[in-house]
């Protein structure tokens, strides 16, 4: 099964596009590792624009958990564009206290636009 | 979907995916708004991925998915015949602890929270060398508010 | 989606691809059946894909889709700054011969047919170096019943 | 971007479940190249399970056609389980004229299961 995934860099941060409809059990490693991949030695603020991605169920959540963890606190690893049932899995195990969330990928590469 | 729903597929995370989108394709058809789609297949995810990881983790084995629309919400039963869960019932499902430092956050242990947040009637038998879960998932009401 | 979406991105085949999720996640929101917002997509993405497979067949570029909700169903823009249409104008999209034996069946050629079915008020436009389509997508009709 | 296809054999026909959400434009081709992989050699009845499919534009459409092309007049190629937007498609190009359609998994193999 594929995880296709998108990046480009944009001033000095790295967006990457999940163009996958699905971060579940059966791509969740392969998330990590596609993440792992093209994240490696780039810009230190990292945003994963997620308004593709209709349905995540626990083992996407705990991957994303992992590209945050793997990035470190020395990179910023932020989120945009989670759709309404992304959302309530981040609301509903308190993820959402955790993680940078963009209500939009506009409103996260506004700053960057400006700055470039 | 008439007003029932089965399934019956190996206990592969492949599977669990090709029937998850059965199950979302045959729940189109009712009367329901995304977000609650949403809601269904992911506790019904959860209920099938633990069933994959743990109780076929050390054998193969068949899952039964059975879904019924009643009065109160959506009525699920899943059987497998896998080994039976830890102590003969579900986890508790406490939430995640997130007061810890970056490196320490859990990156699974998830399921059964959401399991037990999203459902009502939550039943586990173990019938002879089966597993049986029930739960419904209210329609209707606002429960997806945590 | 509010009542508006406006999305700009690379003419590929795996931007179009995540382009149409992005559409459909935003028009889950509004109070559309399954059924329509599958019409929906399909046209989209026709029209997405012949600008990629054909408008950008010998370069690269972008798309410029914009979707406007109003009274009469959804409205659809879309640029390019790809190759104009052939003779300046899209194609009649004539029903596929199936009249044929098996191994002339065809393969392609469905896509202008079923933009035309499925539309109204199709336009064409070449302005400047630009490809501007737009139609509309009644919402509320049984357009859907061939 | 992958292609997942599951295939078994139920008495003599093969049947061929597609476990992907789409077949669209990015995953024809290779849907198209797993089809020819897993029903190679195998019985002459072949059934695809379209179920899982909510997605299927004309690119996909000219896939499941090629698919009945290679496998010839000698072999049977059937659909089931169509999604109603994936049967709407087939509808408008009256490609449901061309193709053995059963309306649901249970119809297409029953006879199947009775002979084996
Ligand atoms: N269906 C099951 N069969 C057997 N054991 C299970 C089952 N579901 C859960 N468990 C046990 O309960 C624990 C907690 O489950 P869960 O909250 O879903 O977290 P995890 O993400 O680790 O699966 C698991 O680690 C496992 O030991
Ligand atoms: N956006 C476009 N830009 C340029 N030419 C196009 C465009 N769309 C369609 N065409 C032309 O019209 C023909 C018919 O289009 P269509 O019905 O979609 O079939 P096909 O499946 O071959 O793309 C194409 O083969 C191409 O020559």
């Amino acid at each position: 099964m594929g995880m296709e995934l998108n990046s480009e860099t944009i001033g000095n941060a790295l967006l990457v596009t999940v163009c996958e409809p699905r971060i579940d059990a059966a791509v969740a490693i392969q998330f990590k590792d596609r993440m792992r991949e093209v994240s490696d030695g780039g810009p230190d603020r990292v945003i994963l624009d997620m308004s593709a991605v209709s349905f995540l169920d626990s083992s996407g959540l705990g991957a994303v958990v992992a590209v945050m963890k793997f990035l470190g606190k020395e990179r910023s690893f932020e989120l945009a564009g989670l759709t309404p049932t992304v959302a309530k899995v981040f609301r509903l195990t308190r993820m959402d206290s955790i993680f940078t969330i963009h209500p939009d990928l506009e409103t996260a590469i506004a700053p960057l636009a400006n700055a470039s | 979907m008439t007003d029932d729903l089965r399934l019956v597929f190996p206990g592969t995370t492949v599977a669990v995916r090709t029937a998850l989108l059965k199950m979302v394709g045959n729940l189109q058809q009712l009367d329901l708004d995304a977000e609650k789609i949403g809601s269904i297949e992911l506790v019904v995810a959860e209920a099938l991925n633990n069933i994959v990881e743990h109780a076929f983790a050390e054998q193969n084995g068949r899952i039964d998915l059975r879904l019924t629309n009643g009065e109160r919400g959506l009525y699920c039963a899943i059987e497998d015949d896998g080994s039976p869960m830890p102590d003969g019932r579900p986890p508790i499902g406490n939430p995640p602890d997130l007061s810890v430092d970056l490196q320490d956050l859990p990156e699974g242990g998830f399921g059964w929270f959401l399991i037990r947040e999203i459902t009502r009637d939550l039943g586990y038998e173990r019938v002879e060398n089966h597993n049986r879960l029930t739960f419904r998932i209210p329609v209707g009401d606002d429960f997806t508010r945590s």
